[in-house]
């Protein structure tokens, strides 16, 4: 939002709907089922007016027309048929637009994931482990690296039962995963954090100010 | 018949598909990699249709329960009409900025989906209170890791210990990375060997078999 | 027709065309060989011990503690009187941390039958709900306590991520389970529903493959299956053979990788000029 | 009075004060100001010199894949990248991979840029089609980003205005990834695996991203397999790259609650900690 371009209404109906919300906070309430309600609606509404302009009318029909692609009548045919499902005795058939778009889906995974995930992150696993950045002191990063990677890889083997030096190695490992989800901890409480500042100052800052008139 | 359309075609479809963008990518021939862009295009079309498939069905709840007068039909009632005002426009004047439809939006749905993620940093707090406690020696870790993150990401840190931010992105560069990495691969040959199975057809649960 | 001829043509024309030229440039491209070797390794590796599986060839995965954990939460849940709750996720069926949260159910559905303890599930989908009463009802039906089960067991919370938060708060205060199980897809109400278990004295155990959500759950509860041990948990206590089968390729996947970045490492430290070893990993 | 009392009373506490107590928080700092040095990390720098070494007037494609709950941490990022850009003078093709919101957003941000900030800071309008362009969402983003590879125009026959891509001067001559320079990331959610996994490893374009907290510990990486240029994470990374191109926006001014709201919740976890060791380890 920005508040400077919008008018007095428009920022009043978001304040109304956002402290709705959070009233939720106090406890469940009319004020906050109202909103749910009203944006389970919206939602499904956006997807209505999106798909129809940017599928049907910008995929389908001007292709079709203007340059006379008239294979996508196919597509658009394999998409309808995914409405079968509503019908018991029909529903069979949407597995045919399903099955096709999984298969494309599955194959353009089955390559992101060999070529480009398990190929380079090997690769940029094999460093001198001498090397790199010795802050901190004591163990030079590279080996923290290769000694990470390797250790949570061996956490997540399942063939063999943890005991011995795997048993160890995996406890290690589950010493680098704690730390790391720690960071992962950290970084979602601050996102969390931010989303709410944001709310707080449109509406201590810009709204109220606006709307009793101090601003 | 039935079996050859709710099995077989499928199946075989699932499998040709598939085998397109793998013989297209290690080939790289035009022609091929042409064909694969226009089996995008009918993805992407059909992919619309789907994204369609939920409005249908939570049109069809709401209306049953708003016609059946059950408890709380009016909320129902004020579900669907928002979504015909807001569909409704954007079919008929467009979605582009300056339209009801953009306005229902940037004035409406953006500002409660903002507050439903907002509303966590609420529950965060609490839970920080009272669930986070340092039981394991697991948790421990975690917890003492995610407070030096926590100070080291702000500008408080830095004033608290100068060097709060570089012990961060130490942790962040070197630690976090190798778990991640780890996590990674791991996740990648999981998510191949199903691509894999739904390829060949040993994987069908999307069917709803 | 034309069209669509000309749209379905490269299909037809392929394999002969590809046996024609096969070692031309333009219709492979070797640059990708390594990602095509990988592929062939991979896939025969976990289509191997797929049939492996079926022929009934014990393939051995290791016990998860969690797991172990689960067996005692039932039996604390004995002593006390008080039921065991379980959530399999907020997503819909065809998820599948869903899938392999329903799998589990089934084994925590048949301890707390044999044990005589009590079972509430709450669902978020109508389709989930039919398959965990499906789940719930046969394995009391297995374990000869057909007379214990009922429907009710599995109930339906409808409504949004929050609301269904809110409705399992307000079941967790009122009855007070002995244990929390969360098995499946969970999102942002992870925190909810983790921090209130945790102030009716709960023991709690959860699982799921959303690393964003983990670090909730570890420091909320008191076990938890991080990422990929939900799918391992799921393979072992159903047995299924695509699921071991693909587990053990994983596995044997791993393995190689490690060895192959030990042996690059050793290899590169003693002799620094060997940089093909990165060559041959590079992708384009 | 005994530790288990003290316990008890800490256990205690409303969680409606807690609420409160962190709403306090948030506010102070905007009334009274806080001190923000900006500590610039090693991974918003290396994006920042990879844009910045870009030849003046090159393409961008930039992605707007955010959904509106994120706007407060992404946003900034957005237009940071933006006036970063446009002082580079390029072309800036937009589009997003988020059904709920993300072309309605990309509208905004981008007109409001072009109508407002480029008038102020650069003097003149950037112009619809010639600077810029809205090219919307399509659906299945696998299928899109795939598509793309060998044309843009299969994928997107129109803009999202639905006028077909042949009339305007800024796509022109681009209609794959080879044609534009550099890859602008901004999301909120997994897409970036996407991104690099096809656009960069696949298609070979150098890619750069901007994300929310939640997703940035994954993406470290990505950054040392230099299959991403540099990271922005979260509202801090905004503040960072605003601290760099020497605009400071909203992300800069946020940095002072978000420092005292941290400082609540690490006191929480403590407090909380406390009580449960007081108590005996017992809940």
């Amino acid at each position: 939002m920005n508040p400077a371009d919008s008018s007095l209404i428009e920022m009043s109906v978001a304040g109304f709907l956002i402290l709705s919300i959070f009233s939720f906070l106090y406890k469940d309430n009319p004020f906050y089922r109202l909103a749910e309600h009203i944006f389970a609606g919206l939602t499904a509404g956006y997807y209505v007016g999106l798909i129809y302009q940017t599928v049907i009318v910008q995929q389908l029909t001007i292709p079709i027309y203007r340059e006379g692609k008239l294979e996508l009548i196919f597509p658009a045919l394999l998409g309808i048929l995914m409405f079968t499902r509503f019908f018991d005795r029909f529903s069979y058939l949407s597995r045919i637009s399903l099955a096709f778009v999984m298969g494309n889906t599955a194959g353009i995974f089955l390559i992101q994931q060999l070529h480009g995930l398990v190929l380079p992150q090997t690769q940029a696993t094999i460093i001198n482990p001498l090397a790199g950045s010795w802050l901190l002191g004591a163990v030079p990063g590279g080996m923290i690296i290769i000694a990470g990677v390797i250790t949570t890889l061996i956490y997540f083997y399942f063939s063999k039962e943890h005991k011995g030096v795997l048993g160890k190695t995996a406890r290690v490992g589950m010493v680098f995963i704690m730390i790391s989800f720690g960071a992962h901890f950290g970084y979602t409480v601050m996102a969390r954090l931010s989303l709410l500042i944001g709310q707080v100052k449109f509406v201590a800052f810009d709204w109220l100010p606006r709307l009793i008139g101090v601003n | 018949m039935h079996d050859l359309l709710s099995k077989r075609l499928p199946m075989m479809l699932a499998f040709f598909a598939g085998m397109v963008i793998i013989v297209a990518f290690f080939s790289g021939h035009p022609t091929l990699t042409n064909f694969r862009s226009n089996m995008q295009v009918w993805v992407s079309i059909i992919g619309g249709f789907t994204l369609l498939l939920g409005v249908v069905s939570i049109t069809s709840v709401n209306y049953r329960r708003v016609r059946k007068l059950e408890k709380d039909w009016p909320y129902k009632l004020i579900l669907l009409i928002s979504l015909v005002v807001s569909g409704g426009f954007g079919i008929f004047q467009g979605t582009e900025a300056g339209t009801v439809y953009d306005w229902l939006f940037q004035n409406m749905s953006a500002p409660m989906m903002s507050s439903m993620f907002a509303m966590l940093a609420f529950f965060i707090a609490s839970a920080a209170y009272r669930a986070f406690r340092a039981r394991t020696v697991e948790a421990t870790i975690l917890l003492v890791v995610a407070m030096i993150v926590m100070l080291g990401r702000v500008p408080i840190g830095q004033v608290i210990y100068h060097r709060l931010p570089e012990i961060t992105e130490w942790i962040m560069n070197y630690p976090n990375l190798a778990v991640q990495r780890g996590i990674i691969i791991g996740a990648a040959l999981g998510a191949a060997s199903m691509s894999i199975r739904i390829i060949l057809g040993i994987e069908r649960t999307y069917m709803g078999r | 027709m034309k069209k669509l001829l000309r749209f379905f043509t490269p299909l037809f024309l392929h394999p002969a065309m590809l046996c024609a030229s096969a070692g031309g440039a333009s219709w492979f491209r070797t640059d990708r060989i390594n990602s095509l070797i990988l592929l062939i390794i991979f896939a025969a590796a976990v289509l191997i011990y797929i049939r492996l599986a079926k022929t009934g060839r014990p393939l051995f995965i290791r016990k998860l503690s969690g797991l172990d954990a689960m067996d005692d939460a039932v039996g604390r849940a004995t002593e006390m009187g008080k039921p065991v709750l379980f959530i399999p996720g907020i997503q819909e069926v065809s998820e599948i941390q869903t899938i392999a949260g329903l799998s589990i159910l089934g084994r925590v559905a048949s301890y707390t039958a044999e044990y005589e303890a009590g079972l509430l599930v709450t669902v978020q989908y109508p389709v989930v709900m039919a398959a965990a009463q499906e789940i719930v009802k046969d394995a009391y039906v297995n374990a000869g306590k057909r007379e214990l089960y009922n429907d009710s067991m599995v109930q339906y919370v409808a409504g949004s991520q929050f609301a269904l938060a809110a409705a399992v708060n307000g079941i967790m205060t009122r009855i007070r389970p002995a244990a929390n199980i969360f098995m499946g897809a969970f999102y942002a109400e992870s925190l909810l529903l983790a921090e209130t278990g945790n102030l009716t004295g709960a023991i709690q155990i959860s699982g799921t493959a959303n690393p964003e959500q983990l670090p909730f759950f570890i420091a909320a509860c008191d076990f938890t299956l991080m990422g990929e041990e939900l799918y391992a948990a799921s393979a072992y206590l159903s047995g299924e053979p695509k699921l071991l089968g693909s587990l053990k390729g994983q596995d044997l996947l791993k393995i190689i990788i490690i060895i192959l970045i030990l042996a690059a490492i050793v290899y590169l430290m003693i002799d620094w000029k060997a940089l093909f070893i990165l060559k041959i990993l590079e992708t384009s | 009075m005994n530790r288990y009392r003290i316990a008890e009373i800490l256990t205690g506490i409303d969680r409606r004060i807690i609420y409160l107590s962190i709403l306090l928080a948030t506010i102070i700092p905007f009334l009274v100001g806080f001190p923000q040095p900006i500590y610039v990390s090693k991974e918003s720098r290396d994006l920042y010199n990879w844009v910045e070494n870009i030849r003046d007037g090159s393409t961008i494609l930039l992605t707007f894949d955010y959904y509106p709950s994120t706007l407060a941490e992404v946003e900034p990022m957005s237009r940071a990248a933006i006036k970063h850009c446009w002082r580079k003078d390029m072309k800036l093709i937009c589009m997003t991979t988020v059904p709920l919101g993300g072309p309605s957003i990309t509208e905004r941000v981008m007109n409001d840029m072009a109508t407002n900030w480029a008038v102020e800071e650069l003097g003149a309008k950037k112009i619809y089609g010639v600077d810029y362009i809205n090219l919307g969402y399509k659906p299945d983003y696998k299928a899109v980003l795939m598509g793309m590879g060998t044309s843009f125009r299969d994928i997107y026959p129109t803009d999202f205005r639905s006028v077909p891509l042949d009339s305007f001067p800024i796509t022109k001559n681009v209609d794959k990834y080879s044609d534009v320079n550099f890859l602008y990331i901004i999301s909120d959610n997994g897409i970036v695996d996407e991104w690099v996994t096809i656009a960069n490893r696949q298609f070979g374009i150098p890619l750069g991203a901007g994300v929310t907290a939640v997703m940035a510990p994954k993406f470290y990486s990505y950054l040392q397999s230099q299959q991403m240029v540099g990271l922005l994470g979260g509202m801090r990374g905004a503040a960072e790259y605003e601290k760099l191109i020497g605009s400071e926006g909203m992300a800069t001014l946020f940095m002072g609650p978000q420092s005292l709201v941290h400082l609540m919740i690490i006191f929480f976890i403590l407090l909380g900690n406390t009580a449960y060791f007081l108590g005996g380890r017992k809940v």
